[in-house]
């Protein structure tokens, strides 16, 4: 019989795979649910209702000519795009998926997230800055900005949790949900949290880095093939890393709703993970799907003075409530 | 843990060579960056997980985009490039070189005379850290705040468009 | 037309102040502010009669006044301190030009004139859109104008314009305004070919399609989709400045372009219906070929062949031409040496030229353009057939007797621009137009007296009346009591003018002449400062031609005596410059004869090497007219590969800039010749200057039939000017200006945007430079020996329709030429025992028809020049004619209304009985 | 201090209710077909192939007065002028470039005679560019198109073959010029 246990190298296979894979089909999955809000079809020509279409498209993207512009930092333009991929990924060890399902239990798991998220930063600017370009550059500067502002409430937001739990660790974060899921006493820390998460992983409507209507495509107007196909699914894995955080934090993990079915089996495990993070990742594309772009102005205001403001609030009363309990 | 722990301290040793002798400001930056993880990985294998996690997000993730970001504003291209390849002339450098030459040769002997910690073993907790700002260093920690919250007012007034009437 | 200039005064249009002169109308100085203000009846060269009533707008009597009244621009003179508006009669003005389009048809898709139509325009900017109007349309039944000129009757807003050209100023008399009211027709009685020599302006004059370019409409495009060039006519020595129009790689019509110093608004027939042979392949050479023999057929070679052929060609001499530019008749004499080269025309004309050359040099007089003609007020022409020779300048000697009139104006106060009224003043009172010639002439009708004589007794009677301003001239004898009469008339008119003018020119093929025009100018001179000389020369490059000479003798019959092997001929035809026997032999002892031309000659038929050469619509260079004004012409478009410039074929490494540059630093007289053209790497703001408009229609789709694949832009090597329509436009600079287009002004009538006033100076392009404009008064030259070796008894009869070698090619003129013939007094062929409507053999030509005219002058035999059948060089001077009683007139033979000026003549004697 | 609250309170539910009438398109109708399985129906106005049209006479409708050449913002409409001995103009030939043609229209809207319209045909690839260059004679067809009764000539006042002066709409007969009468 397989190993099944937290670290073992088919576990983390599976693990890194299986989120890449997802991440991928996830582009068919945009489009498709972006056209059934849209009132089209969507793509379904390529295999049974055009799930081929992915693989298409990374056909396509790797045979696209991989082009460095003769005016770009080569070397800083090269480095740019696997730093999202590889620091996306990072994040995913430290996921707890279903009970001994996991690649890490790291005592510092949340802090090790942030910590991934915000070096992603690096990604977008080093790419933008290397290209040489000005659509690309105003791409890579509002990128900072955007994230270096919403990591703040981020963090502030998920410390509620923290002090809830008593621990960084994700799993042992899961585990103390048992007695019911932290969306209730956190709601506010969710709403924080999931607005932070869509403008940290630059998606609809916080999409400015890139708003093609305005800087062509900003951050990744220079790049083609391979280079930008990493760019592309780091979004997606940004997108199920997200949504696989929310689950964890808030919505107790592996843990079935209403005690439906066993509790600790690893099968049903991974079965409520996976239905928790899809639903949230229909939730993003559902945002993109009827959301505009903000102005930038508006964005960055919207962080400082409401989304800060809430998040310290809740995080004082937070606090207040632990120490009332707790006296 | 040693191998690691010397191989990131190799790394940034060497990372933060390279820092100082770029003229290319970005990839002086992006060294740096390396080295600023090498050393949280120092931390990690020394036991302070969360002076690691720290290292990153506030350092390498907050402070280095605030850099990254300005330099993006100063469209600095190839003058810069020329300036910087002056100031790294062996003339300039190997003065102040030869002066801090001593106090590194002090600080090595400090270290050597230092007890031999193997700090690894014992893994400092974030709640020991907590228990550690609150209690004893609250005080510090309370200037600090007040610093940063002056520091916080400072900026808002500074920032304020003055034509809002 | 006013005299000098007047104190500005200084009047507000809608709040606007602005200066203008009080002597001219307010309509032209509203315009020349800038400012758009409808008009039809107006035109700056014709004035004002205030019949279309477009051109409202509102006086105010003073500042209190709030409604005003209304006035017609055209007919008021500026107030000084007076307050206008424009706005204010704006409905004023939509409701005329409503009134105006109850009849129009809806012809503009299929109206020659839709898109560049002064009426669309003016429709626009009077505001009416919409036709209220449902009744029914008056209709009228059109006529047969002749080759030339298209009718549409029902389109016609009656503004007179065209009568007003056609009778007034250009003095036809087959044009008039029929009927009454609302059925007022303009055509002639019956149906027929429009006899005046400009007939084609009322293409241009009319502001809608009545009279529209039949040659054009043939081969339609719109204004837009023309590609054009500012170009020189090469039809004459007066060098009028056109604008011809390609399209899909042909030259399809060519209409003015204005210049103030020559032409002014308007071009002769010839100029503008006489450059079809471009496009004709029957005529055109566009391959070069080799004869192995001179009776051999020809052989197609590569150009690259032909250039290596004419680079062996070692030792050549070259003979140039009067039609070719001073560019490529530079390039030759560069390539064979000034010792080999040699002007292509006869001795005799040679002599002329030279002498004419000479006497611009030594004159003091001055050397007259169109515009100082025009403003001549005692004109005596020598002998030249203007009308005939150089059509544009009679048109200016028409203009010039209405000096008269304009002195009768003032005297009465009326202002110079109220045409009518100054017209109506003078009645048939004009200033002195003396024209002595040895037949009816086309100016007669204007003129005070046509005198009847040969070329000899013309330059004594000349010589007579200098005489009488210069005693150190000859007084000479043979003067009979008539005569002496006339040389008194002329010296009073004379002695009263301000400015007079004297007219001769080579064409009359008469040295004498010319000599004392010159000393007639001369002793003019020294009562009259102002006295003007204009001597017309032969074809478009004549005098450029002699320029490039230097005072050498070597002229054709000189080239036939070096007994060279081998020859260079550029554009010309040796058969029309010398006796058909003398070019013969010469050809029959070349072993290499290269000729580089443009269209097939006789010469060309018989050469070894044949090189296609480029019409001036496809190549540019430079042409000095009458004046010694040298002129810049550009290729309108690039010609197929097969066909290069002359000046390519004689100096393939050389461009044309360099040329036109190396022409100025070695001719003593062409240092003008370097500022003609803003200069090889001129740009604005690194545009060059576009041939098309920038609405320049089916770029990606009218070669797509050949290959869908786009080719890229054509580039012009020689040039400043980019085949395509990215550029400057000439509204910003137009330093280089081909067609006038300004917003809201599609039609022609928008050139006074780029006036500097109405009927001012362009602003910015060039007028051409004046080489041999540097007075030297000090060394006056002594006055000329008349050359009395010449024998008077033939003497050249010109047609501007035939008798220049390239627009003869040319099929609208063909319609309207006619075959060589020979002409005489009726008592000269009584004496000599010639038949009324027989032929006459004359030597070495065949036989030609004979006609006998009152108007030709006794003692002389007139002789066609141009024509198919006859060479006037075989005949001149010593003519030798045989009566052909067997010769049976062939039916087309239309003796009727051959020499131009018969129906006229006719009209006298009827006037007479 | 409640009225900011509850103004991003509001901003926040318009957000949730777009949301939410977004999410509610997931039961409605799909809009688009899958078009080479269903045709989908086009609409007459559809702007795709250009023909030229024939008047109710069956004569040719262009005038070939190059308004629509001139209206082309790609220049992809070439066209050459004659006319019939009667004085009829009609194209000599009549050049669409259709790999170029962005079907925008305005050649349609240009023509002052209806000749040229555009059909809701828009199935037009080609293996070879040069097969999208359309001459006169793949471009006519044997109809009045979208406009069944307007015949240009009838309206004009030029006289063709068939219509002499004063027989068009609205229009008197020709003027006697050699009469004085009113």
């Amino acid at each position: 019989m397989f190993d099944i246990e937290v670290g073992s190298a088919l576990v983390m296979g599976l693990i890194l795979g299986g989120v890449i894979l997802i991440s991928a089909w996830l582009i068919w999955l945009e489009r498709r649910l972006l056209g059934v809000w849209q009132d089209r079809l969507g793509p379904n020509r390529v295999g049974p209702l055009g799930l081929g279409q992915v693989i298409a498209d990374m056909f396509k993207i790797f045979t696209k000519e991989d082009w460095v512009p003769p005016f770009a930092d080569k070397l800083v333009f090269m480095v740019a795009p696997p730093i999202i991929m590889i620091c996306i990924l990072l994040s995913f060890a430290v996921i707890p998926i279903a009970p001994n399902v996991g690649i890490i239990d790291l005592n510092i798991g949340l802090l090790w997230i942030l910590a991934m998220a915000s070096l992603a930063a690096y990604s977008v600017m080093l790419g933008g800055l290397a290209s040489n370009n000005k659509y690309a550059l105003l791409g890579s500067l509002r990128a900072a900005a955007q994230m270096v502002s919403y990591e703040v409430f981020m963090g502030i937001s998920l410390l509620g949790v923290v002090m809830l739990s008593g621990t960084f660790n994700l799993r042992e974060i899961v585990e103390s949900q048992r007695d019911g899921w932290y969306i209730l006493p956190q709601f506010f820390a969710f709403i924080v949290f999931a607005i932070a998460s869509v403008a940290e992983s630059h998606r609809l409507p916080f999409d400015l880095p890139e708003a093609e209507q305005e800087i062509v495509a900003g951050f990744h107007t220079e790049y083609s093939g391979m280079k930008f196909g990493m760019f592309f699914v780091g979004e997606y894995i940004g997108v199920l890393l997200a949504s696989a955080l929310m689950t964890v934090l808030f919505f107790g993990g592996w843990l079935p709703p209403f005690g439906i079915g066993p509790e600790d089996s690893i099968v049903a495990g991974i079965f409520w993970m996976l239905l928790k993070t899809m639903v949230f990742v229909c939730f993003f594309v559902l945002m993109r799907a009827a959301i505009p772009r903000p102005r930038y102005d508006q964005l960055m205001s919207y962080g400082w003075l409401v989304l800060l403001p809430l998040s310290l609030i809740n995080l004082l009363i937070t606090g207040a409530v632990i120490l009332f309990q707790g006296a | 843990m040693m191998l690691l722990f010397y191989t990131a301290a190799a790394v940034a040793i060497l990372a933060t060579l390279m820092v100082i002798t770029r003229t290319n400001v970005v990839h002086a930056l992006l060294y740096f960056i390396v080295s600023l993880i090498a050393v949280a990985v120092v931390f990690y294998t020394l036991g302070a997980t969360f002076a690691a996690a720290l290292e990153v997000i506030v350092y390498a993730g907050a402070i280095m985009v605030l850099f990254l970001f300005v330099m993006m504003m100063l469209n600095l291209g190839q003058s810069t490039q020329e300036q910087e390849k002056v100031w790294l002339k062996p003339r300039l450098w190997l003065g102040p070189c030869l002066l801090s030459l001593p106090l590194l040769v002090e600080l090595v002997w400090m270290i050597r005379q230092a007890p031999d910690a193997n700090a690894a073993h014992s893994i400092i907790e974030a709640r020991d850290i907590g228990a550690a700002l609150f209690g004893p260093y609250v005080l510090a920690v309370e200037l600090a705040s007040l610093l940063l919250l002056a520091g916080l007012v400072a900026a808002n007034h500074l920032a304020r468009r003055e034509d809002r009437s | 037309m006013a005299d000098g200039m007047s104190e500005k005064v200084s009047i507000t249009i809608d709040n606007q102040a602005i200066e203008v002169d009080p002597d001219k109308n307010l309509l032209e100085e509203v315009l020349s502010a800038g400012l758009d203000l409808p008009y039809f009846c107006w035109h700056p060269s014709m004035d004002s009669v205030g019949s279309c009533r477009q051109c409202a707008m509102t006086e105010y009597a003073d500042e209190e006044d709030q409604h005003g009244r209304l006035i017609m621009a055209c007919m008021s003179s500026p107030r000084d301190g007076a307050r206008y508006s424009l706005q204010a009669a704006a409905d004023f003005r939509a409701e005329i030009i409503e009134g105006m389009m109850i009849s129009h048809p809806h012809d503009c898709a299929v109206c020659e004139e839709g898109g560049e139509c002064h009426l669309q325009d003016m429709t626009v900017m009077s505001g009416h859109t919409y036709r209220r109007y449902d009744g029914t349309k008056v209709t009228h039944r059109n006529q047969n104008l002749g080759p030339f000129i298209g009718h549409e009757m029902n389109r016609c807003i009656t503004c007179y314009r065209c009568v007003r050209f056609y009778r007034d100023y250009a003095g036809g008399t087959d044009l008039g305004a029929q009927a009454s009211h609302h059925h007022v027709y303009f055509g002639r009685y019956d149906d027929g070919p429009l006899e005046s020599e400009f007939s084609g302006n009322l293409a241009e004059v009319c502001p809608t399609g009545v009279f529209t370019d039949k040659v054009f409409s043939k081969h339609y495009s719109r204004k837009w989709d023309l590609q054009t060039s500012p170009s020189i006519c090469a039809g004459c020595s007066i060098g009028c400045n056109i604008n011809p129009g390609e399209r899909y790689g042909t030259l399809r019509r060519v209409v003015n372009r204005y210049n103030d110093e020559v032409n002014g608004y308007f071009i002769c027939d010839r100029g503008r219906f006489g450059t079809g042979y471009v496009n004709d392949d029957a005529v055109r050479i566009r391959q070069s070929m080799t004869r192995s023999s001179q009776d051999a057929d020809p052989v197609l070679v590569s150009n690259a062949d032909a250039l290596q052929q004419l680079q062996d060609m070692s030792g050549a001499i070259g003979i140039g031409s009067p039609r070719a530019s001073m560019e490529a008749n530079f390039a030759l004499r560069e390539k064979v040496g000034k010792a080999n080269f040699y002007a292509g025309l006869s001795q005799q004309e040679f002599a002329i030229l030279q002498q004419i050359l000479s006497i611009y040099q030594d004159t003091p007089a001055h050397i007259a353009s169109l515009k100082d003609v025009e403003a001549s007020d005692a004109v005596l022409i020598l002998g030249e057939d203007l009308t005939n020779t150089a059509a544009r300048m009679a048109l200016a000697v028409r203009q010039s007797v209405r000096h008269r009139s304009f002195e009768k104006a003032a005297e009465q106060k009326i202002p110079l621009w109220h045409d009518a009224a100054v017209r109506k003043l003078a009645m048939d009172e004009r200033s002195p137009l003396y024209i002595l010639s040895p037949h009816a002439t086309r100016l007669d009708d204007v003129s005070e007296t046509t005198h009847i004589c040969n070329a000899g007794q013309a330059a004594r009677i000349a010589a007579a009346v200098a005489s009488r301003f210069d005693k150190e001239v000859l007084a000479p004898e043979k003067l009979d009591k008539a005569e002496q009469a006339l040389v008194k008339r002329i010296t009073a008119s004379f002695k009263g003018a301000r400015q007079p003018l004297i007219i001769a020119g080579s064409n009359s093929m008469s040295l004498p002449l010319v000599q004392s025009a010159a000393n007639l100018a001369q002793a003019l001179y020294q009562k009259n400062e102002l006295t003007q000389l204009a001597l017309v020369g032969s074809e478009a490059n004549g005098l450029g031609l002699m320029l490039l000479m230097e005072d050498s003798q070597q002229d054709l019959q000189q080239a036939f005596a070096t007994g060279t092997q081998s020859a260079i001929v550029v554009e010309n035809d040796l058969y029309r410059r010398a006796p058909t026997a003398e070019v013969d032999h010469f050809i029959a002892g070349l072993e290499q004869l290269a000729v580089i031309d443009n269209i097939k000659t006789r010469t060309g038929e018989q050469a070894h090497l044949v090189c296609a050469s480029a019409t001036f619509a496809e190549s540019s260079g430079t042409f000095v007219n009458y004046e010694g004004r040298a002129q810049h012409y550009y290729a309108t478009f690039k010609p197929v590969d097969s066909i290069l410039p002359a000046t390519r074929w004689l100096a393939p490494e050389t461009s044309l800039a360099t040329l036109t540059q190396a022409c100025s630093q070695t001719l003593a007289n062409c240092a003008g010749m370097a500022d003609l053209t803003p200069g090889q790497d001129y740009h604005y703001a690194g545009l060059l200057v576009p041939r098309q408009q920038f609405r320049y229609s089916g770029r990606t789709a009218m070669r797509a039939n050949k290959n869908v694949h786009e080719p890229k832009q054509e580039q012009d090597p020689d040039g400043i000017m980019s085949y395509s329509m990215e550029g400057v436009s000439p509204l910003k600079e137009a330093r280089v200006f081909n067609t006038p287009w300004a917003p809201g002004w599609n039609s022609n009538q928008s050139v006074f945007k780029f006036q500097d006033e109405v009927g001012g100076h362009l602003k910015q392009s060039s007028i051409g430079v004046r080489l041999l404009d540097k007075r030297n008064s000090a060394e006056e030259g002594g006055y000329i020996a008349l050359d009395s070796s010449e024998k008077n008894t033939a003497f050249p009869l010109y047609h501007l329709f035939g008798s220049e070698e390239l627009s003869a090619q040319s099929q609208a003129i063909q319609a309207r030429a006619t075959s060589a013939y020979v002409a005489m007094n009726p008592a000269d062929a009584d004496r000599l025992g010639f038949n009324a409507g027989g032929g006459v053999t004359v030597q070495g030509n065949g036989v030609v028809p004979l006609l006998l005219r009152d108007s030709i002058a006794t003692g002389s035999v007139g002789i066609s020049v141009g024509l198919p059948g006859l060479n006037v060089h075989d005949v001149l001077p010593d003519v030798s004619l045989e009566p052909a009683p067997q010769w049976q007139a062939p039916p087309q033979w239309q003796p009727d209304n051959i020499i131009v000026s018969d129906r006229l003549h006719k009209l006298h004697e009827q006037e007479g009985d | 201090m409640l009225k900011p609250v509850w103004e991003q309170v509001k901003v926040l539910w318009s957000q949730v209710r777009t949301l939410g009438m977004v999410l509610a398109h997931t039961f409605s109708k799909k809009d688009t077909v899958e078009y080479p399985d269903t045709e989908p129906y086009m609409f007459p106005r559809w702007r795709g192939r250009i023909i030229l049209s024939r008047d109710p006479d069956g004569e040719e409708r262009c005038v070939a007065c190059n308004l629509c050449a001139v209206a082309c913002p790609v220049d992809c409409i070439a066209l050459q002028k004659t006319e019939d001995e009667e004085g009829r103009w009609y194209p000599e030939f009549f050049r669409i470039n259709f790999s170029r043609c962005i079907m925008c229209g305005f050649c349609e809207e240009a023509c002052p005679t209806h000749a040229i319209q555009l059909t809701p045909d828009f199935e037009m690839a080609e293996y070879e560019r040069q097969d999208m260059v359309w001459e006169k004679e793949h471009l006519l067809i044997n109809g009045t198109g979208k406009y069944q009764d307007y015949n240009y000539y009838r309206v004009a006042g030029k006289s063709i073959g068939g219509k002499d002066k004063g027989e068009a709409q609205n229009e008197q007969p020709p003027v006697d010029r050699r009469s004085l009468l009113p």
